[in-house]
């Protein structure tokens, strides 16, 4: 049992670090948000350069040999610089399925998402469909040797920036059956994709995709067409513990700044972090920061462990992180008083994401209710 | 004890939701509470409410109000709520109102208090100050005598719609060697006086509601001083009580639980309306139990103020608990909406849209709405300060 | 609307006081409770001559011309004193169900009951049933002209202490069907009625009640003996509103002593009550004190209302009370510190009191549940 | 990084599983924690682990600790705790010892750590007074020096189980001049001394743990100081650190949360298992997870302190969730037996009884528990402590 990193996952913090120091502060991230793009393609080179698209793939792959802890380390940092590009979709979740590609799909799309040459999102969330991964009204019907997708995906974030498309689509069965899930590469620019683009409250941006017969050959799927819910959210409870790592790093920064914050405002005369209530709160963020480091440490460990161990390892962290990020994110809030309102200060802009994060791939109550089943599940086959 | 409504009681209530049915402007509908309404949107009914003399239901009749007893205004409040009416804002009617027709002078209700009633002057707030807060008393704008004026240096901050304001009221230091409280007056500004300048502060909702208003040598008429020089603290005071009370937002809460069950009977969970489902049934119960037991304790209030208390520190409760509320509602409506809390229903314009959101319409502005509202803990008197008033003054710690 | 009390009231407040003050002061009560009797007859006698017994009945029936609001008075009392005697089971409750008696079980009974003759209590609760009020393993058979009764009851309070019971048994149906229920009154000295005595932690007496075969008259039932749950149900709720009143009276008494024991106790050379944090804390701890007061008011003046209204407000207040009383008995030991472990403080007495008053008819998740179910109900009716 | 545990960590734990199965007492199974067993009962297992040289885990092998490492450390509790074991007290073990090796002379070091490590000797702690609670520094028992002797006089209360104690470690006031934290002194007494006087204090469950300790001119061999005289302040924080770890209990609530499961597997609610009810699973679910998070933390910690970093402030995390849990789960544990909460279990002997509780056997003493658990907050410095130690020690406000 060890908690320490290697040199390599060392190497990436710092010169990750460094690079959102010299080149993400406050200010630019800010411009770049408001621009048409609300991204920099030129950074995400840069990230390739560095080696982080490559850092979570096997030599094999052609990535450096790392692993979900080296995406852990990747996702902290953008959490502290509150980064908007598309590495949790495109590394992770691209990735992730890649992974288990034939060696073709790999060929074809690994390599191009290591250099930073292709970029993906994950279209899986469906108007209707709220966080079930299965609940699905996006078809494929067989279409000769290939497939015909149609369907509409919700807020699918990063897809305004994205060549390639990940969509989950159901092949067979009733809406939210277990069975009939298949995972699909679609390039953007398909006939029959069309996308509506807008932006997120925390600074992204997101697309409405709609489908409407859009052909894909054979080398489209992945995994098993016909039966691949398994292989998403395998996937998703990556991007789950990749998540909570960005969250650990915004809720850091929140903290450090709100601390700051308090030692120079004063009010009463008084700095307000002399005031003891204001100081137990603090006390308390620093607490929720250090149990969501901790249970993301759990869950990124736990994910090469069985189906049921991985599940309930990454749904308890997306629990406690969305209660620790929601209470860091309010109360960093209400400790800068009315300045934290402003749009101006970066505060606001952590409280915004850690509030989106929660969101993303199932709130509290839904990992609470996946937790609850899980164990009950488990005590059922106990009693067998 | 009881809660029965007398039948006078009952013919005002019909006389006023008949009112409000045939004269609520239809345009009005549905605009409910946001921030980037047009000032002829803001000021609407409450111009309409002026002409019909219910512009003011908490003044004294000789000064323009209503004479309305607690239950009547208690009504009227509920009865706005039922049609989510844009209300008269509170600058005016709730804040300095009170303070002219208390502490001014013949002239000064003369000249300002029609106007209020009317809705033809907008009003706005200028007491915050940058690193200041909830602390008035450290403030610095400054207001040096020179024969018949004042000249007022400094800068106010969180000045609410000043975008949109005729006159100011001010937090101004007339002497600069008392402390604290000491030394404040509480002075009328024109707002088209030279010297200024208002500049929009943009919020973490994008929204343009507060502004800072810079002061550089405006010269202000001595005549435009409330009450006596370097007492302004105690009408400040007075203001901010006044401020509190009906700061608990029971009915406009009613209706936002309303709204929320609604939004909950269409969002699905796995085919079963959010509504029906265990964990968020509860949760909205838990909120309408939370909001029943504030409704109760604002009723008690009134009825001690009826009885001829003046609204005490007892009002820290209503403040603490109404923005809790307030606060968790728009929580659990960002909760409801999923996945489309995301969309920054403001920005579609980035991309040639005018089209405001993606999602079903209920989920637009959710999310900034939930930002909007952290606001409400900290302005008003932050609730950490509200905690320290029920320490110190109730509990006598 | 008004809030105010009638001197009536006010009277009964003032005198009741008074004798508590004089005679029940903390260790009279210590003694009392520790006693191999565990409560004072001639205290219920003194209860009955200051006209408590008689005050929520109306003139008619012997009463004073009183009601639910007259009981509250006397509940917040006993609260603020922790009366043990049992004025809730024995007034609320019985009385509560000779109100809808026969007139001749109102000569018989009430009549004794105001005079302080007989003492009462109600047999509701089985060892399976937990708080649902139907869920009756016990079973009355029709016997001739009378019945017969068979079950065990659990932890029926103040039974030690009672001349008679009110019992529900099940006299049709399933376990748990709403029909089908009845309401005895059964003399504890019945043949086939058995009981097991003890203390309860709050300092009450209890028994486990045992019936077999124990033979009634036709003039035992209250109400129809086949369908009166709902009879039971509007009289819980009674109770739950002088629950709730008494909760009220105890809140009070633990909020004063906790702030007068911040006053005096000084740590770091500081009286603790001018730390903030507990400062704060004294100031939630006030505010969840005024508002039970304010659900209390509420429930207790929407007793008369229709079905659901009444059910809803009974339902509401216990949960806020429930979380009220929870907070501010576990605050007001933590803010006692040690001290506050201690039998010999009043404190322990309180935050105990206030912790089993969370369970009785129903903690707050029942009534939580109860209340969404209603909710239910309600918007289901509404959308017909 | 990774969590699992070597070959050899794994050949440890088995060793120790084997050895708890097999010398565990088999009359000690199922006592669990309660305040009122015998003292032979409390010692049995220690006894036996002192024979086998396991009594002291965290003391160096030099002076009979074990020399484990902090993750076979982290194994035996696991194992200890999965058969509810009852582990040897912390006042000789955890607390007296390491101060006596640490700062103690050879002849302290030969007299006493044998008895300690052998669970032949009972040692009491002397180190809160009336009025002072968290508040060591304000400390009134005086030690004065008398030729070869302290003559002590004052009082000690919270003196845990002293009713069995042997020795006592006290910490009294040798330099009255001296001010707050400095003066006290740090010294052995054996409790057969006459003038000290151990008064019962009943706690509000109903038990017999702590003590008032009255010192009345006790004379002490001044070989019975530890350490420097005036410097026990010292001695007394480090031995407060080392009582803080270990303090989160995790192996401990772990068994908590499966007798709770257990409990709401057989209480039913309509019929169906508590435990299946979607409220309480949620609950019980939140319980583990944040029960999880806590030993991640405690792992962290663990793997901190093996790279050479002493247990530092952060431990204060440890105390106070790991208190919140163990508060939690007895919370939570009353609320699942329902009415059978009420029942005083041990009052049964009012009415001739020598049975205990009424109902289920799980549902006794649960109330007791959920009374006694609330002291987790209180003592080892109250939880409010800790947040100013992180506030003041970490975030440096």
């Amino acid at each position: 049992m060890d908690f320490n990193f290697t040199e390599e996952q060392t190497m990436i913090r710092d010169s990750l670090a460094r690079l959102i120091k010299d080149q993400y502060d406050f200010d630019t991230r800010r411009k770049v948000v408001a621009s048409k793009e609300g991204w920099r393609p030129e950074m995400w080179a840069q990230f390739a350069e560095l080696g982080l698209l490559a850092a979570p793939f096997s030599e094999e792959d052609g990535g450096l040999g790392g692993g979900p802890i080296d995406a852990m380390v990747v996702m902290e940092e953008f959490g502290k610089g509150l980064v908007v590009e598309p590495f949790l979709q495109t590394v992770v979740l691209a990735g992730g399925f890649l992974k288990a590609g034939t060696s073709a799909q790999k060929e074809d799309h690994l390599a191009a998402l290591i250099s930073g040459e292709r970029v993906f999102a994950f279209a899986y969330a469906e108007p209707k469909g709220r966080y079930n991964l299965a609940d699905l009204e996006t078809t494929a019907t067989k279409d000769g040797s290939g497939w015909k997708i149609s369907g509409h995906k919700a807020v699918v974030i990063g897809a305004p920036w994205a060549s390639h498309l990940i969509v989950t689509a159901r092949t067979a069965g009733d809406r939210r059956d277990a069975k009939g899930v298949g995972v699909f590469i679609v390039p953007k620019d398909a006939e029959g994709v069309t996308t509506r683009d807008y932006p997120t409250v925390d600074g992204r941006r997101a697309s409405e995709v709609y489908f409407e017969n859009v052909t894909v050959g054979a080398d489209a799927v992945i995994g098993d067409a016909s039966d691949s819910l398994g292989l998403v959210e395998k996937v998703t409870d990556e991007a789950i513990a990749a998540l909570c790592a960005e969250a650990c790093g915004a809720m850091k920064v929140a903290n450090a700044q709100t601390v700051e914050y308090s030692k120079t405002r004063k009010q009463f005369g008084t700095p307000i972090g002399k005031f003891q209530v204001l100081q137990h709160r603090m006390a308390d963020m620093f607490i929720e920061h250090e149990q969501s480091v901790s249970m993301t440490y759990m869950a990124t460990l736990k994910l090469g462990e069985d189906e049921v161990t991985r599940k309930k390892a990454a749904s308890a962290a997306k629990v406690r992180i969305g209660q620790g990020g929601r209470f860091i994110g309010q109360q960093s809030i209400q400790i800068h008083g009315g300045m934290g309102m402003t749009d101006e200060l970066a505060i606001g802009h952590y409280f915004k994401r850690l509030t989106m994060i929660d969101s993303e791939f199932g709130n509290v109550d839904h990992h609470l209710k996946r937790y609850t089943e899980l164990s009950a599940a488990e005590a059922a086959v106990a009693a067998e | 004890m009881n809660l029965e409504f007398s039948p006078e009681e009952i013919a005002f209530r019909d006389e006023v939701r008949a009112f409000i049915r045939d004269n609520y402007p239809k345009e009005l509908v549905g605009l409910g509470n946001r921030e980037d309404l047009t000032r002829e949107q803001f000021l609407a009914w409450h111009k309409i409410l002026g002409k019909k003399g219910w512009s003011a239901p908490a003044w004294p009749k000789k000064y323009g109000g209503t004479g309305w007893t607690s239950t009547q205004r208690y009504i009227w409040s509920e009865e706005n709520a039922r049609v989510d009416a844009l209300m008269p804002l509170p600058f005016g009617i709730s804040m300095v109102g009170p303070v002219i027709y208390t502490f001014g002078n013949e002239e000064q209700k003369a000249k300002h208090l029609p106007g209020i009633l009317a809705g033809d002057v907008w009003w706005a707030q200028g007491y915050s100050e940058p690193g200041a807060g909830s602390d008035l008393a450290s403030l610095k704008t400054t207001a040096v005598r020179d024969g018949d004026h004042y000249v007022l240096n400094g800068q106010k901050t969180w000045t609410t719609l000043a975008q949109h304001a005729d006159w100011g009221f001010f937090l101004c230091r007339t002497d600069p060697t008392a402390k604290a409280q000491e030394g404040i007056s509480f002075i009328l500004v024109d707002m088209k006086t030279p010297g200024i300048e208002v500049r929009p502060i943009k919020l973490i909702d994008g929204t343009h509601e507060v502004n800072e208003t810079w002061l550089t040598d405006v010269r202000v008429p001595v005549e435009n001083l409330v009450g006596k020089e370097n007492e302004g603290w105690t009408y400040a005071k007075f203001l901010l009580a006044h401020e509190r009370s009906g700061i608990a937002g029971v009915a406009r809460s009613k209706r936002g639980v309303e709204r929320l069950r609604s939004i909950a009977s269409q969002e699905t969970l796995d085919g079963t309306p959010l509504i029906k489902t265990d964990e968020f049934a509860r949760k909205i119960s838990q909120l309408e139990i939370d909001l029943t037991a504030l409704e109760f304790t604002e009723l008690r209030t009134l009825a001690s103020e009826a009885a001829g208390k003046g609204p005490g520190p007892e009002s820290s409760i209503l403040k603490i608990k109404g923005t809790e509320i307030q606060q968790r509602l728009t929580e659990l409506t960002l909760e409801a909406v999923g996945n489309y809390g995301a969309p920054y229903a403001r920005g579609m314009d980035h991309f040639g849209s005018n089209e405001i959101g993606v999602g079903p319409e209920y989920s637009n502005f959710s999310a900034d709405a939930y930002f909007n509202m952290r606001k409400t803990s900290i302005y008003g008197g932050s609730n950490e300060i509200q905690r320290n008033i029920i320490s110190k003054m109730i509990l006598g710690l």
